[in-house]
């Protein structure tokens, strides 16, 4: 048996719904016969009548009457049908649900989750990757699961803690990712992990870009090096310790992602190893982003748009030799 | 699909509808609520209050009419005009005077301030800023009341003129409809958003209209009229309550302040002062409790000593407590503490 | 204020109201879309076209209507089901074709796709994705043409039904009214956004009843029947160009087609199907003209061959030319090139 | 005589519009006698009928309404009336404006006013700086004018210029900060300011901040310390060769925002230096930003929460003795 990283998104949603009470999931199209644009929810509805909703097209309504209902204890999904249009819902997710619980002492437990991230010819509104604005604001945990382990653990903590949860899920591992069996516990909330132990250079990642990482990790053992890689699992909270540690190995660090270039993810882990970890850098730290431009619809724009195992290869190779 | 119902309730009563009990109570709460705002607004003057002073005068028949019909468990979504109403549903004096004075032990803790402060374990949503963006959770409370098989219950929610154009507002209405949730929304038109006057804030007839096209039920009222408020907004609450259509009631008055007390309020034209709705409400009130004899001189006398004792109090309470200090706070906006992400 | 007018035009006209060739010319339009459409789809199925193909089956009568009224200097903001509407209004099939075939020579030239597509500079608005957003920009667009003095002008956008429940299209609409521009906003309800249905779309009894809030003129119409289309937008059309208030028209269709051609739309009831609604747009249009004779059957082949031939032109030019090179491309955002922020 | 900073801003705008029909001013409460929330178009309304609009509280359809008509060859000037509200036109600022151009070859120039930044008692939702989101996508320009001059020519400048500016100016600099006369001319754009030279330390910085860090400078200099400040002046571009060529001056590299601190504009700048000025940094460079959290009504903690001159001397000296 295999089950994809799409399939563990459900089936977290189902346990959920099944354990939980207070659990409902709202969306677009998530509901009826028809499970969701990606199929995320599929069946469920027919399952659990009455707690898959579908909803008008209203980003900011739904988020809101998530708000209003994880207030009076509920624990709301919300399904955005792709990442990019969040946007509509920016305004209720930080100011409304971020602010909540410092404001009022009133946790709002809300998981929202983001169907994100470039798949070929999906062009500029079907294809952002959004958690640095997110993780930007305070009082949301963002997290982009990178493994089907992880899709599936990581859905479920989202739901279970108090904190409004940005659940970042890339539409390119939907169906490209696979494991054997779902896993009954995870690693800690808040924790990044080691993807691949190495002790020449540390490429710390997240979500899609991790499986670029490892691949270019693989193809630099063949020139004898080896590379560690770091799967951030949440940009917020940044596991800084785990990914200093690893620079201490190491020496060098490259940082991916693949959203814009300006600030972010990338940026931030930068920032903290640069500050606290200067003394173990052997060489300037690197990072590599997509391209400061909208995302491409055409397939031969948007795979050199976005960072791939090429790239991060000639990065990388560059950084050995420093 | 449902079915729509759009009258205009008959304003300018020259009586009261009974109770009369209810009447000279909901008049009560709108002299303590004009009370305390006086209070505070001779706090602000005098440099007592940080940031800004929002209050409802003109607008408290309205106010306290929404509400007055709240019970516990309804769920109130109040705005920046909405002392008589937050008064009337339980909100402690404290809360108001701990929130505009920065006390440490008041609802926000002086991380929010004014007008920006909520109970929302007692109902009482805290209003973010962003206008419309309560509508919509007001919308998530009642359906999770629903989930949670609770009954009799209704939420009401306010607005002004100027929200009911955002986006948000918009989108929180139709979900409202479709949720079919038992929702009132008050909307009051005060002629202006801030300096602006109505003729560059919508072009429709009558925001009323706007009702049908939610599948709302939607009422006029003249919100000076404190009978009327209370028979229009009372009566949407209890078909609500009833399980009739989400309601929208329009309510017409003049903001008889500025839009804060930074504002002076220049741009309001002598013209529109002379309008009907430009009455104050508490006056008309009183005049009615007067012309029908309701009370007696002495009554009213003491009723207004009672209301500038309850806000002296409030304010002199608040005023001995501490205020927040930066090095003593808990800089964490995560309910989840082993979740904090903890650097500079 | 405005005065609002809101009537429910009559349709299922068993005969077309003259001139006969408009009619005529508008079937053809029709003609054409369906028939580029139904190659793109093939294109697609045959695993020619990245991405998604969205067709507007059903809908070219009320589409055909929003683009063959507009002049030149009129803006139009068309969405994902107006292919009719962009041909009529003078997109010339190329510009279709290189963009859904990723052609380095087309309007967005690879970097946008499918029905993103647009010649802001000919006045035809490139969508974005998000719902409700190109009101406004009409509306700006309008503003523009006024502060420059031109005249005569006016815009129409199209909007669905689901799009209708977006807040972006509620501050669209209001701001149109309040700018009193010249603004035709024809909204199609065919029944699904996505895959879901009006009932969890909207609440109120009929969306047309929406114009009268935003103090629109509001009109219905039957979006089978061709010759009511015209007559109802065409109508529109010359209000708004009259300097009457911003128009506001629903049409009701069935979307004849997936929601894109990855969808097999299984969640649309066979009941719905049965609906009057349900008609095919296309095919009731070529029965009235067997009916009355307006064409005769070798000329229908002709432009039938015609529609296919220019079809197959539009896509064998497109195929013919080289996609964009990501090494080759100007990875540069802003216009303005001494400002590019350059960094990795 | 003597102009502040917001009669700058005012200036510049009857400035254009006078001098360039294409413009016209669109917001809340920007026309009638009224002139704004913060008197930023007071006289404008009555000096240029027509052109000086007030809108209904629209955010979306305002910008939505500034796009099309600078499509159309207009140049409009909007005014949000907090930067925090423009979380509610983030969607049109982002995905149309943003992508406009390089969509379509047509670009959008609309400036965006967001009076920003914290000041005494205006709690979570009147007090944002914005920065960093709209930095983070393509496509746009995005200002931080720290001194008179700079909001005057900045804004002339924003308004010239083909593409979407965030014009970001400091609600706290409005009245507190004046000048002699207005300039005729400014410095390029994009183009970061020395502001105040020294040998021991570079701090960059921007926006408010910027004064924060004259008067550490000049704190520390009477303890024997030359700190060289830089202001960004636009945090999009950013002059990453002023501030390396600081850094190559100075070797220790402090980095001031009042924005949150995930990600944004000090780990931009920070992330640079350490990509490309690594052998030039003689300690770990550092950073100070705001608070994680949103900001607080109260002055007492208001000014903990964002970084202060206290602050910034404690960080500057911390780094100096490396
Ligand atoms: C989305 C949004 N934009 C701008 C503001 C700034 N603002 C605060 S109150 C106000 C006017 C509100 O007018 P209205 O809704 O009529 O309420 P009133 O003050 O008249 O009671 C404005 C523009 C805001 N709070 N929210
Ligand atoms: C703001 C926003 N949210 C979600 C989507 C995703 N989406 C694309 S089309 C669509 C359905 C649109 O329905 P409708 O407006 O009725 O148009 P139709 O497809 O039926 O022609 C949805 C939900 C979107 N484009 N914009
Ligand atoms: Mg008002
Ligand atoms: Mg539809």
């Amino acid at each position: 048996m295999s089950i994809t990283y799409l399939e563990a998104i459900r089936e977290a949603q189902a346990k959920l719904l099944r354990d939980d009470e207070r659990v409902f999931i709202y969306g677009q199209d998530v509901g009826g016969t028809f499970g969701g644009a990606f199929k995320a929810t599929k069946g469920l509805a027919k399952e659990f009548p009455g707690r898959v909703l579908n909803t008008p097209i209203s980003e900011d309504a739904i988020v809101g009457t998530a708000i209003g209902a994880a207030m009076q204890g509920m624990r709301p999904i919300v399904e955005m049908q792709f990442a990019d249009f969040s946007s509509i819902a920016l305004n209720q997710i930080l100011n409304n649900a971020g602010t909540h619980y410092w404001r009022t002492n009133v946790p709002v437990p809300i998981t929202v989750r983001l169907p994100s991230g470039g798949t070929k010819g999906s062009g500029p509104f079907h294809s952002q990757s959004m958690e640095s604005i997110y993780a930007h604001y305070p009082g949301l945990i963002v997290m982009t699961p990178a493994t089907v382990e992880d899709a599936y653990t990581m859905l479920i903590d989202a739901v279970a803690i108090d904190d409004p949860v940005i659940y970042c899920e890339h539409k390119y591992l939907y169906y490209h990712l696979k494991a054997d069996k779902l896993p009954t516990e995870g690693l800690p909330m808040g924790r990044a992990r080691i993807a691949r132990q190495g002790r020449d250079l540390t490429i710390v990642t997240y979500s899609a870009m991790l499986h670029e990482a490892i691949a270019v990790a693989e193809q630099l053992a063949s020139e004898g090096f080896e590379i560690e890689v770091v799967d951030l699992r949440s940009v917020k909270p940044l596991d800084t310790n785990t990914v200093l540690a690893s620079v201490a190995r190491t020496g060098r660090l490259l940082c991916v992602g693949e959203s814009f270039p300006w600030g972010g993810a990338t940026a931030e882990v930068i920032s903290r190893v640069a500050a606290e970890g200067f003394h173990l850098l052997d060489a300037a730290p690197q990072r590599l982003n997509a391209k400061d431009t909208p995302i491409p619809y055409h397939p031969n724009l948007w795979s050199t748009h976005r960072p791939n195992a090429k790239e991060i290869a000639r990065k990388a190779r560059a950084l050995l030799r420093e | 699909m449902l079915q729509t119902a759009q009258r205009t309730a008959k304003s300018k009563t020259k009586k009261i509808a009974p109770p009369h009990e209810r009447f000279l109570d909901a008049f009560r709460w709108m002299l303590l609520a004009r009370t305390l705002e006086e209070k505070l607004v001779s706090l602000y003057r005098g440099g007592l209050i940080t940031g800004g002073v929002y209050i409802g005068k003109g607008q408290e028949a309205v106010s306290v009419a929404c509400g007055l019909f709240l019970q516990k468990d309804d769920i109130f979504a109040p705005l920046i005009r909405d002392q008589a109403g937050r008064s009337a549903f339980g909100e402690p004096l404290l809360d108001v005077t701990q929130t505009y004075l920065g006390s440490r032990q008041g609802p926000m803790r002086g991380r929010d301030g004014n007008i920006h402060r909520g109970r929302p374990q007692q109902n009482q949503l805290a209003m973010v800023s962003h206008l419309g963006a309560m509508i919509s959770v007001t919308v998530g409370a009642l359906m999770a009341k629903r989930f949670k098989g609770e009954k009799n219950f209704i939420g009401l929610a306010c607005i002004g003129e100027g929200g009911m154009q955002t986006g948000s507002f918009h989108e929180g209405m139709n979900i409202a409809a479709v949720e079919q949730v038992p929702l009132v929304v008050v909307a009051t038109n005060n002629h202006y958003a801030y300096s602006t006057p109505n003729d560059r804030e919508f072009a429709c007839h009558d925001l009323v209209d706007r009702a049908i096209g939610y599948g709302f039920e939607g009422y006029s009222v003249d919100g000076t009229d404190l009978s009327a408020c209370l028979d229009v907004i009372g009566g949407a609450v209890k078909r609500a309550r009833a399980g009739r259509p989400p309601q929208l009631v329009v309510a017409s008055v003049l903001r008889l302040s500025g839009h804060g007390e930074h504002d002076d309020a220049s741009y309001v034209t002598d013209d529109i002062k002379q309008e009907p709705f430009a009455r104050d409400c508490l006056k008309v009130a009183e005049q009615m409790i007067i012309d029908l004899n309701l009370l007696d001189a002495e009554t009213l006398a003491e009723w207004r000593k009672d209301a500038a004792a309850q806000v002296d109090e409030a304010i002199a309470t608040a005023q001995k407590e501490a205020p927040p200090e930066g090095d003593k706070e808990d800089w964490c906006a995560v309910a989840t503490r082993e979740l904090v992400d903890s650097f500079e």
